[in-house]
This record gives structure tokens, C-alpha cells and sequence, in this order.
């Protein structure tokens, strides 16, 4: 999405606040104006109901049920904002259960001294994610911490998503020859995050690419169906960390190709100075598939057509050699153990 | 230990009231600044070897081609690694790690 | 990258990895002086391509490995201190000190700040004039530049409130340490590249003379550690005992001169504890008198109770590459990367970090 | 329930960690160890799977879906902890709704420095607060941010439940003749939390009477069916703003009676001294039931059985005099008009 | 303007090496300190009025019944007001705003 | 309650009602002094249950609305300076500067803490011995020895980190005012229990003498407010102008001795401007010269530019009881307690603010 567009076409509603404050959490008044103050107009729909405790709608069947805080710091970060991460994360991980995302809850904690304008910014990506992805945000909640307390802005999503009824997502499911899918290059949005962080700052045009991946994974599951066992989106931890999480929860052993890991030059370039492994950064646009041997080949072609999906390619296999571990094979033929990320990953000095 | 690496000096610029020469460096497609009173001779073009924000040594080209020319000049190679096969993408195309 | 990516070329390792099966006929050991390389080494799993015949040792060079428990606990005491913002590298945050790491101090709300460069705390200092700020300054050769460049941007901007707490540590001493220590069996070395570009060649030279040991200074590419190997090997195969510079394109034979005279402005030699090896003499630097003003050690007077290093760990043998990491009692048991009892856990430079990941796992992964 | 108790029976696993710290949220090794050290077994149940993105379950026709994230400040009160808190006020929001609620996410955002034990105990609440009210967590999520960039833990609870087959909870519903009733003394959790508050606090034996109040308002939905009109709990901004907003979104009047207000003497003492008006203080453990006069008795009587019922009372009705107006009739008889809260009920000096 | 209340004192202690005396003084089963310093004269049991931590007055129970005899006093009172009907419940029990 | 439920019992507010309706023969109007008292009419709905006759003017007696905008902009300007903890009461926090309140500076990042009393403040100090605590010390006499005592024990204490900002106001000045301005056209006074309660009534002897006005001393419960109505339609139908005293349970003649004796001590008489009406002749308490040490306005230098107040409130006349707040042009439309222009819109003593809540409302609501 462009934001500066969007803004343009949406202007703010006219308010005699330019900060939030603490009554505006306070349940009375300044929460009732800032409700009715049109800002939250910009989510309406339907279903949208601000002045009762709930959304009501029907849904049947096997339903998938998730949720996510986000606590990213800065909040506005290049190629993006907290407000689209927060949904495109929850409808991801929706979708990672083999789910169509349909409901959505959105509830703010809010810092005193957020300006209206930063929120309103956060408010137009939500829309415009929400719109992207296609789902609804059918209810809300908006707290207001003391300066301090806080940190501009936290947002959790929960969805419910209704089972794609050829999904079997299960990590039961995997077994050894699957083949290893990422659906695009990998570590842009953590090295994105990066370059904006106090200390670590540098310039770059690398831009977080986070974007809901529902459409791309219900078009997989009606195609391929049952032979895609597992989908996960490599977000904290990276994709070292997923390897290592499907590793152990299969029993199984993963071989990874370095030459075939898709990182943009930029990124890496980010990677080496500050002495980071792409493998452990975390993601936002991208998700793992593991699919059976015989159709990997015509899922990459498939995921290849996606507008998120181009840079996609298979980058190992499920073996059944050392099970629980997970084992790359470096450019140069070397091998090595990849482990889940200990701690936070932290720049280098050596 | 001394993690550090190698970039390309995009422009230089005098800080503290003309006292320190500062530069901004890339490396594959990112920019941080690095200070470049550790290489007065260093110019724009020139590729640093950048350790903690401080550029310590300039890169030496020539120097560099030694390293693919060593197996051949101590005999040990048939074919001569071609120049072009080796010299890495500078655009901002994707890399394969 | 230009300067990189050629340096990893596949081909090229290939070529070099046969050369030496080639030409490798005996048993050899070797250190890799710096951690740097080691980390090179574990990543691009060149371990285990190299002959069979030749053994890596991890060295002593991981300055955060090293920084002795006394060090940490006093920047530990100045970050809780409530109006001190304490600035350090990323890696040096984790290791343990006597009680916690500076990390878990952290958590328990010393104002803690992870820095890519020392002169980024010195634009902290001038934009938090209330503040103590002290940047704890570990490193080698090759970062004391970058540490004594804060401090004479911070004179220059007259601050007041910027200070740095130095454990520089040097590398000729610790190698000579290495190689008297009888237990020790390194035949080679490959010095540290980076160390190097700083400080030329010349104090390694009589070491080569003394000692009769071969030395190549070596780069940290896949193709820089082979070549550098592999001049070595040549050297030990033919019975030599030089000093050769495989990273010629950085490392000039008289170092970098302009560095040197920074160094020289804020620091001077002395004595130096190394965490797990003890005191070596004349390897350390510390902040001059000029500079005394920005001697966190100086300008905070902190009485720290010198503590006893853990008596299980064998940081020092694993540091002078006397012993493996897996020979030690508490190696992947109380010794973790998540739970360090020594500082060669915590970095993924240090040896018993590297042997974590790699050794441990691999052995079973591996076949 | 009693924390002491609960405590002495549960101790929580040995661990190598006392703190809470950034690695924890990073999403590696140390996020994993917290998931498997057996401090979330707690919550163990057959569809909870820490392992995947979300959960799936079954469940058919009209859903009510809320969401709430809790913020309180101090985390511990008498009475309680923000971990029950948040079981029970997504629980009684969806109850609310006139829903029976069945499923809940659960997300944490977690204060660097937080102390486990601390951690632990607010998960024992939450245990207990989620068997009482018989809802089953079935994903969460847990981030850690920065010393000083939230306030010890901040939870997230979205809940889905199904519409009880009887109920039919609107707005819309509401008519002049309604009787308004509370289901128990109000301000009590308010001033409880205030009584610990840097700058205000007093010594009390006033407790916050946070319930889940699901298994009560289903039972009033099993008797009276349709003529409950409509639900609502007074959380933020007290009973003076959820009448505020009844009257507005009906475009009715409501009458109350000071003198038919419960309120326990403690609370109105703390009121006095502080200078506070209990309509305006938070509530937890109570709500409000819009109902038809003619079992406005019964629906009372009937409420009255209920633990967190006896101090139930009619308050006031539904008129047709003075539309969007609610109009208190004090002890004495006079007449003043109640208004939303204006920003944050503060301690006054006159 | 002056909002204060008036509260019973439960306990004295001593703060300030002696020099000042604080109350514990309970209004409707709460208790907050208040200074005394200003109500030398004032003891347990005592209500003293409270006004932002310091006990300000004594509360004169004779004073507080010539309010309800006021009208009766002058002569437009059939019926006393009986005192056991006005007094307040000081116990824990409910009580109705 | 004892004390509080006895005199808010509904079957002797009705006896005092019939009495009022009874004797009540003639249109009166009447100033509560105190917003307190204002507040409690609200409150109690006791406005719309007073014979017709019987107006009642709200008086200027709310400390927080007659705080003048430049003492306000000192206390945001201390606020928002990084090293103070700006403590005050609730109410004070809102009231608006001449750029913003001290909930929106709050909003922006100052320290600043709300307390139950200044005497929490000095604890506040006493915990933060590197930070400046500035307590913005408003009040009328009652507040004023609770204020006095902070400072007395913060001297004690030997704090040298806790000042007042004092906006101190007197009663007694402010009712000549009132009297003295030609529009307003008040026959009797209640006068404030709780500021009486420590001058005693001795100050408003001469002012009932001087200009023949009723005057009683009143109470803050629905039954004293009536008991003191009722006290002063008799004077006002008999002819009378006396003193009377309705608040004999807590109010003495003298006062209160010891808390006269603290504010000697602390404060001394001035001039002093009140927001809205311009300044009275020593109709203020400021911190004198022995406890110069406490007072924020010595101790920190700051040069707040006077800046007029908005040109459309006319909070001065509702203060003296001059015009209603419905007469002014903004009330209810650009000033709201949510946002106000006037500090009367503020406080919920403020008389804009009571109107707000009552006659806008009321007029439609109850018939
Ligand atoms: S494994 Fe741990 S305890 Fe053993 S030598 Fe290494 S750091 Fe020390
Ligand atoms: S309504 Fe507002 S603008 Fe008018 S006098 Fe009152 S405070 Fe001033
Ligand atoms: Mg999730
Ligand atoms: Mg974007
Ligand atoms: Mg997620
Ligand atoms: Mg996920
Ligand atoms: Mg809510
Ligand atoms: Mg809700
Ligand atoms: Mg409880
Ligand atoms: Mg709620
Ligand atoms: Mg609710
Ligand atoms: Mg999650």
C-alpha cells in the first residue's frame, strides 16, 4: 500500500485533541468523542459494533482461532507501519493453519502522548491492510497507558478464520523427501526494523515487505490441497527457528541449501555489518511450506505467479539423518548445525 | 574478533568544524557513516575496511587479485579463474547467500 | 559485495580445499589467533572440509571472552548507578559477570545501550548532558582506535559526562603466552588479519624468530582462511618458519600509522588480567593521564570485591587451545549459550560457543 | 478464589531464569523454554497447541466475538490480579452479549524485569478465573518489551462464544417502562484498585469483586428469555456512563434513584475522602440488565440467589421524559442530571 | 471549595523523632494517616475532620445535635426528631448512597 | 457515616424545605462563598428543590478557578523541565494555561503526580533526592496549613529538594469584592465552614457591620446548606444582618489556634491577582522570607510572560456573581468541562461547570 496516497484521499476528521490522553481511556467522554470522533469510521462495516461488548455474526464449522500482540519499536518503520503488521500478522497466522481469515478484533493500548495524527496514520494501514487481505474488523477495545508506561502504541488482533475445507495442515503430516519452501527473499523485515533502531541506524531503501499472505495460501490449498503439509510464517526467531520448531515437533531431521536461501543484496550487506545471520532475522511477508517431494516443483511455479510469492524457492528437505536437527549446507559445500536463536540477536563486534 | 568490512566510500563530508573527515560508506546497497581519520587518504570511490564506525584500512585492488593468482603463480592451477567470473553484483539485484 | 563475495566463491574454495588434501602429509595443529576467524570457520562449515589431518585451534582472541569478571562487575555497579547510561557492544552484554550479565541488569532497569560504534554514545552523551554516560570499551588492537576516537571527539566537544571503561587487550602478549604455556602444542599460526591492518607486522616478527613458528596473517573469507591454511601448511610441510601476509589487501607490513597515533594519545601499556588465563604482562592498554578525565576507572571510584572465576570452567586451557571445549566437565551440561558459566560460551566467537553449535550437534548430525 | 491456596498446591517449575528479559520475546530458545517449562502446562487442554498459530475448534451458528486488553496499574490489588481481571472481563463481555462463552486467546505483553514468581501467580489466577468460568484458552501469544516501555504485563483476551438460543440483547430492544437493574454493589473494584494507587492510598478491607458473571446471566437467559432487553457491564466510566450511552443509543430517558444504589459503605467512605462519585467508578464484578417491568421483580429475586447477586437492586427505568438524559433522583429528592465521566475521575481538593 | 470529612481517630503515633503526631483515622471503614498537628487536643476516638491529610477541627458533638433541634428550637417542629433514627450506621454493613 | 449520613437524611431536609417555603415571602439572592458548597447543591439536586424564590449565586470560593493563568504557565513550565516532579491536587491538573494544562503537559512527557496531600509530596522528595519535587500548593485558608506543614516537615527533613509553588487565596478580600462591584447584587452570604473552621469569624464581623449583609457560616451537607439558607432568609425576611454560625460542630469563634500559629509561619500576606478578577489588596498568602528555601518562585528562576485571558470569558462576572454562566457566549458551545476556556468550566466546583452539568441538561430533562 501507499500510505501517502491513502492519507491524501482520507483526511483526518477535525478534533480539538492533538495527543491522546489518559481519559481517553478512561470509558467516559473523551473515549465516546474519540470513538464518535469519525476516526474510527474508517473501519466501519456491517458487522462493526462500537457501543455493545461484542460482534455477533455465524460461522460454522471448523473454525481456527489466533492471536498476536505487536510491540514493534519504531512504529513506523520503512515500508510500513504497527497497524498493517498487526493485521497482516493475525490473518497470516490464521491462514498458517490452513484457514480463510474472515473476523478480526482490534484492540489498542495506547501511550500517553501518542499523537492523533501518528494514530490516524496507523488507523488508515489497518483499513487499508484490512481491505487487502479481506477481512473484517468486527470489534475493538482502546486503552490509554501513562506516559511512560508504554511505548507509542501496542496492538493485538485476533481472528477467526473458517478451515479451507482441503486443508490438512498438521506437522503429523511431514514426513522425510518433503521438500522446503520459502515464498520469498527472507530477513527484509527485521533488517528493515533495524536500520531505524537508536545505536544501529544506517540508511537504506530496504522496506519491510509485510503483507497478508491469505490469498497466495488459499490458492495453494485449492490446488494442491492435502499435499501441503505444514505452513508457518518465520516471524520472531526467523526461519532458523521454524527449521528448528518443525525439527523437533517431527522428529524428523531438515537439510537447508545456503546458496538456495533468497536475501536481498541489501540485506545481507545489513547481515554482515552488523554481524547478523539472515537465517535468524525476522520476517513478515514470508512463509514456509513443507509439501510433499512430488508437487513441490509445480507449488513453487504456482506460488511464483503471486505478486508475494516471486522470489519463492524450494531451500532444502525433511531427511531422515539427525533427527530434531537441522543442518545447512554452506555456499561453499561446508556444513553446519543451525540452532534456534539463543536470546535476542544483538550486533557484533566481532 | 574485529568483525569488519569492506565498503565503498559514496561521499565525504567535514565534521566538527572541518576537524573530521566523516564519510558515508556502502556495503551491498545499505549506507552507514564511518569516520575516515584513520585513512586521510582515503577518496570517494575508494573501498574501506570499516570496524566499529571507523575505517581502517583502504582496500588495496591489486593486493586483492594476488589471492586468485596464488594457486596459479605457486603452479598449482590449470585454468586461470576468469576476473569476471569472481567480481561480486554491486547493483542492488538480488543475492543469493 | 565487492571484496566479499569473491572471497566465498565456491570454486575458488574448491580449488584450494584440493590443494591442500594435495599437499597436507602429516599431522598439523594450528591456531586461528582471532575469533573472528573461528566464527568464519564454524559458519561455512570449513571444519569439516578441511583434511583430516589438520586440527583448528580456537585462540584467545575474543576480546568479550577475555574481559576479566572484575571488569564486568564494575560495569555492572556504574549501569545500576542510577544516573549512568552504560554503552557496549552488542556481544559484551551477555557474558556473565560475578552475579548477572549486563543484560539481565538490564531487565532489572539499568539503562543499558547496545552501540554499533563508541561514537555513537559519545552523540549520547551530548544529547543526555545530565547523564553519566560510560561506554564500556573492550577490544583488541583493531577497535582501540575506534574507543580513543570517542574520547578525543569527546574532548573536542567538551563534554563532560562521557567516560569510557577500557579493557583493551593485545594480541603479540597473549600469543607468546600461548606458545610458552608447556601444554600448549600449536605448530602455526594464523595471526589476526584486522589486528594486523592496525599494527602492522613488525611485533610478530621476533616472535616468529624466537619460537621458530610458523605465521601467516590471515583475512576471515572462506578463501582467505584457505589460502592462509594452506600457506601454512606449506611452511610446515616444508620445515619453515615464516612470516607471510596472506591479507595483503588490508594489511600493510608498518600497519596504519594514523592509528597508531590515536591509540598512542589515549592510551598507554600495562599489566592485564585475562579472564581465564591471569595476569599477562604488558598486554593490556589503558587510558593515559592526559585523558584521565574519560577514565571511567578514575572518574567513578568503585571498590569491586575481586571475585573467583567459576572452578569448573577450563576457559584458560580452552583459550591457550590446551583443551577442547568437550573436555570440560561442564560443557553443554551447567554450560550453556543460554547459561554461560564462562565468557567462551556466551560469544559466538568464543570456542566453547562454537563447539556448542557446532561440535555437539554436528557429531550426531553429521555422518 | 484464594491465590495463598492455589499457590501452595501449584508450585511453579524449577526454572534458570528469576526475570523476565527480551530474549524471552525474541522467539527463539528462550521464548521456547519459557513455553516448555511447564509455566504454561497451567493452561494445558486438549486444543491449546503453543506450537502452531492458532487453534482450531468446532462450532456452529451465531457467535459473539470481544476482544479487551487489560492495563491495570497497580497488576496486584486486593482482591485480585490483572490475570483474572482478563479472564473474567472478556468472559462477561461476551456474556454480555447474551453469548455463552466458549473459547478465549490469551496474550501477554510482558515488562522486561517482570519477576516469575510474580508471572506464575498471575497465571494461577488466570487458571482458576478460567475454570470458574469453564472457558477453555486455546492460543496466546507472549511479547516482551523494554524496561520501562510497558508496565509490568499488559493482557490481551479475545473470547468466542455462542449466542444463547434465547437471547435477543439489543438496543433496540429497550422501551420506556424497562426496569434498570445492577447485579451488585457498585465502585467496589475502583476504589479498590485506587486504594493502592502512589499518592491516594489507604488502608481498607474492600476487596475487588471481579466474577465471571456467564454462568449467572445464563441463567437468567434460561428464565426470561427475550425479556431481557439488553446486558451491559459498567467497567470504565462506571454505571453513570453505560447509562449515558444506553440513553443515547436508545433515544430514551432513564430514571435512577440514589437511594436504591447499592454501594458498601467502605467504598463510600473512600469516596467521600477522595471527593469521587461512585456512578463514575470502574466495575468488575457487577453488570446491568435492562428489562421488561413485569419480571424486573422475578428477574431480581432470581438474581439475588446468585453468589455475586445478593446486593442486586432496581435503580431506575426507562422513560419516555427527557430523551438521551439520565436523571438522578437524590437521597434527599432532589434532581441533578448524570453525564458521561469528563476525562479521568481524579482525587479533588474541594 | 475544602473538601473534608470527617473521620473517627483509631489509633496515635509518634513520627519525626517525637515531633509530630499522626492518626490512623477511619471514615466509613477506611483508614488514611492525617496529621494532628493542628488538633493538639484531639484523642482516640475522637472525630476530627479531615481536609488533604491534616485534621483541621475537632467535630463538637453537642454542637452536631443543634442542627436537629434547630427547628424545634425555633418553635416550627411538632415531632423530635429521634436521635437513634439519624444516626448514622458506623459498622461494615451495606450502606445505600 | 457519623457526621455525614445524619446530615443528608432526607425526612429533615424536608422539614427544612417546608420551613424555607414557609417563611420565604420575597424574591433573595444569596452567594455560597464556597464551591464546595456550590458542588453539594449540585450534587444533591438541592437547587431545584428551593422555593423559586431563593436564587443562589455561586461565589469565587474555588481555589482552582481563581488560580491566575501565569501561576498556571510557571507550574507547566517547571513541570516540563526535565529534572522536576510537579506534584498537585486532582483538580488542578486540568485547568488550562495559556497554551495547555498540566494534564496535556503530563500527556507530553513532564513528571507530573497527582496527590491526595502535600504532605505525600515531601515523601515523594524524600525518595527522589536527585529530582526537584515542586508542589503547585493551591488552596484557600483551609489549605493552607496542610501546605504550611509540608514545608515545615520537608525543613525537618532537611530536604533541600522540595519547594511550594503557592497560589494562595483569601476569603475574606474577595467577599469586599464581590460586594464592592456595582453589578453584582448579593443580599447574603453563606459563608465557607471549612476556611472558618480555621480563621474562625472574627474577619467577617466587620464586613456583616460594615455593609449590613447576613451572613451565616455554613456547612457542606445537604441539611447544613438548608439549616444555613434557612438561617439566612430569616435574617433577610426579619431585616436583620447578622453573623450566625450554622457549622458550631466544627467551626469555634477564634478559629484554629494551632494552624493560624503553622501558617504564620510559613506564609506571609500580599496582594494577589485571582484569574477572572484582577488582583485584591492583600487577598493572598505567599511564602515568606524565612522559608525562601521552599518557595519555587525564588528557587527557580522563570520569566513566564503575562498573557491576557481569553477575551470571551467572562469568568470574572461569574465569580462575583455578576452574570450566570449561560450568559457567557462560549458556555456549551466552544467551552465544555472537556474543553474549557475558563478555569469555572473546569473544576466540577466551577460554576460554568455545575451549570453546565445542570441547567443545559436540566432545563429539557426535567419538566
Ligand atoms: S564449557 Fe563453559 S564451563 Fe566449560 S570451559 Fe567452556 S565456558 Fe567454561
Ligand atoms: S462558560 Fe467558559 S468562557 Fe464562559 S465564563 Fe464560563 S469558563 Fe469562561
Ligand atoms: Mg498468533
Ligand atoms: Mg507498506
Ligand atoms: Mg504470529
Ligand atoms: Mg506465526
Ligand atoms: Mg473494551
Ligand atoms: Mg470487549
Ligand atoms: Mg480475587
Ligand atoms: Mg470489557
Ligand atoms: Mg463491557
Ligand atoms: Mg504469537
Amino acid at each position: 500500500m501507499n500510505n501517502s496516497i491513502l492519507s491524501l484521499s482520507c483526511p483526518m476528521p477535525k478534533l480539538d485533541f492533538d495527543v491522546i490522553t489518559l481519559g481517553h481511556g478512561s470509558g467516559g467522554v473523551l473515549t465516546n468523542k474519540l470513538l464518535e470522533s469519525g476516526v474510527f469510521d474508517l473501519l466501519k462495516n456491517p458487522i462493526l459494533d462500537e457501543h455493545h461488548d461484542g460482534a455477533i455474526f455465524e460461522l460454522d464449522g471448523k473454525l481456527a482461532f489466533s492471536t498476536d500482540s505487536y510491540v514493534i519499536s519504531p512504529v513506523f518503520f520503512p515500508g510500513g507501519n504497527i497497524g498493517e503488521l498487526a493485521i497482516n500478522g493475525t490473518v497470516n497466522d490464521l491462514a498458517m493453519c490452513g484457514a480463510i481469515p474472515k473476523y478480526l478484533s482490534l484492540s489498542f493500548i495506547l501511550e500517553e502522548g501518542l499523537t492523533m495524527t501518528e494514530f490516524w496514520e496507523i488507523l488508515l494501514s489497518i483499513k487499508a491492510a484490512a481491505e487487502k487481505s479481506g477481512i473484517f474488523i468486527v470489534t475493538g477495545d482502546t486503552k490509554v497507558v501513562e506516559r511512560g508506561k508504554g511505548d507509542k502504541i501496542f496492538i493485538n488482533t485476533s481472528g477467526v478464520g473458517q478451515l479451507h475445507p482441503k486443508a490438512a495442515i498438521s506437522a503429523k503430516r511431514v514426513q522425510v523427501g518433503d521438500k522446503v519452501i520459502v515464498s520469498g527473499n527472507i530477513a527484509t523485515h527485521g533488517i528493515a526494523i533495524m536500520s531505524v533502531r537508536e545505536g544501529l541506524d544506517f540508511e537504506t531503501s530496504i522496506e519491510s515487505d509485510t503483507i497478508n499472505l491469505n490469498h497466495t495460501v488459499e490458492a495453494l490449498l485449492d490446488t494442491f490441497g492435502n499435499d501441503i503439509h505444514l505452513f508457518r510464517d518465520p516471524t520472531r526467531g526467523g526461519v532458523a527457528t521454524v527449521l528448528n520448531e518443525i525439527a523437533r515437533d517431527t522428529k524428523l531431521g531438515i537439510n537447508i541449501q545456503q546458496k538456495d536461501i533468497p536475501v536481498i543484496e541489501e540485506v545481507y550487506g545489513a547481515c554482515e555489518l552488523l554481524g547478523l545471520d539472515p537465517l535468524y532475522v525476522a520476517n513478515e511477508g514470508v512463509f514456509m511450506a513443507i509439501v510433499s517431494a512430488e508437487i513441490a516443483d509445480d507449488c513453487l511455479k504456482k506460488l511464483q505467479t503471486f505478486e508475494n510469492g516471486q522470489n519463492a524457492a524450494i531451500i532444502g528437505e525433511v531427511v531422515s539423518e539427525h533427527p530434531r536437527q537441522v543442518v545447512l549446507q554452506s555456499r561453499i559445500g561446508g556444513k553446519r548445525v543451525i540452532n534456534m536463536l539463543v536470546g535476542e540477536q544483538l550486533p557484533r563486534i566481532c | 574478533m574485529c568483525l569488519a568490512i569492506p565498503g565503498k566510500i559514496k561521499s565525504i563530508e567535514y565534521q566538527y568544524d572541518g576537524l573530521v573527515r566523516m564519510a558515508k560508506v556502502v556495503f551491498g546497497g545499505i549506507t552507514k557513516e564511518a569516520s575516515l581519520e584513520m585513512v586521510p587518504d582515503a577518496k570517494e570511490g575508494d573501498y574501506v575496511l570499516v570496524h566499529v564506525g571507523v575505517a581502517i584500512s583502504i582496500v588495496d585492488e591489486e593486493e586483492a587479485q594476488k589471492t586468485f593468482k596464488y594457486l596459479e603463480e605457486i603452479g598449482e592451477i590449470d585454468e586461470l579463474v576468469q576476473h569476471s567470473q569472481i567480481d561480486a553484483s554491486e547493483g542492488g539485484t538480488q543475492w543469493r547467500n | 559485495m565487492k571484496y566479499l563475495s569473491e572471497f566465498r566463491n565456491p570454486e575458488i574454495v574448491e580449488q584450494y580445499i584440493a590443494e591442500l588434501h594435495k599437499i597436507t602429509t602429516k599431522p598439523w595443529t594450528i591456531m586461528e589467533v582471532c575469533g573472528g576467524q573461528t566464527h568464519s570457520l564454524v559458519k561455512n562449515g570449513i571444519l569439516n572440509i578441511l583434511p583430516k589431518q589438520i586440527t583448528m585451534v580456537h585462540g584467545p582472541g575474543c576480546p568479550v571472552c577475555v574481559t576479566p569478571l572484575t571488569l564486568i562487575d564494575k560495569a555492572l555497579y556504574l549501569a545500576e548507578e542510577k544516573n549512568v547510561i552504560l554503552c557496549s557492544y552488542g556481544d559484551m552484554i551477555r557474558v556473565p559477570g560475578s552475579k548477572r550479565s549486563l543484560l539481565e541488569a538490564k531487565a532489572n532497569g539499568a539503562d543499558i545501550r547496545i552501540m554499533y560504534s563508541p561514537l555513537e554514545a559519545v552523540k549520547i552523551a551530548q544529547e543526555n548532558p545530565t547523564r553519566e554516560v560510560v561506554f564500556f570499551a573492550v577490544g583488541f588492537e583493531t577497535t582501540a582506535p575506534a574507543n580513543a576516537l570517542s574520547v578525543i571527539h569527546a574532548q573536542r566537544l567538551g563534554l563532560k559526562n562521557y567516560s569510557i571503561l577500557a579493557s583493551h587487550v593485545l594480541v603479540p602478549p597473549a600469543m607468546e603466552a600461548v606458545i610458552n604455556d608447556k601444554e600448549a602444542k600449536i605448530e602455526a599460526f594464523l595471526a589476526a588479519g584486522h589486528v594486523c591492518t592496525i599494527m602492522g607486522m613488525s611485533e610478530y616478527e621476533p616472535i616468529v624468530e624466537k619460537y621458530k613458528i610458523p605465521m601467516v596473517v590471515t583475512g576471515f573469507e572462506p578463501v582467505d582462511l584457505l589460502q592462509g591454511i594452506l600457506m601454512t601448511v606449506r611452511q610446515l610441510e616444508n620445515g619453515e618458519a615464516k612470516l607471510e601476509n596472506q591479507y595483503s589487501r588490508v594489511v600493510k607490513p608498518e600497519g596504519n600509522p594514523e592509528a597508531q597515533k590515536v591509540i598512542a594519545k589515549v592510551f598507554r601499556t600495562d599489566d592485564r588480567e585475562w579472564r581465564g588465563i591471569g595476569t599477562i604482562p604488558q598486554s593490556g592498554w589503558e587510558v593515559n593521564e592526559e585523558m584521565a578525565a574519560f577514565d571511567a576507572n578514575k572518574k567513578f571510584s568503585v571498590n569491586i570485591q575481586k571475585v573467583p572465576e567459576c572452578a569448573d570452567c577450563i576457559a584458560g586451557q580452552v583459550l591457550k587451545g590446551i583443551k577442547k571445549p568437550f573436555e570440560c566437565s561442564q560443557f553443554g551440561k551447567a554450560c550453556t549459550p543460554l547459561n554461560p558459566l564462562g565468557a567462551p560460551m556466551v560469544s559466538s566467537e568464543g570456542a566453547c560457543a562454537a563447539y556448542y553449535h557446532y561440535s555437539e550437534a554436528m557429531e550426531e548430525a553429521l555422518v
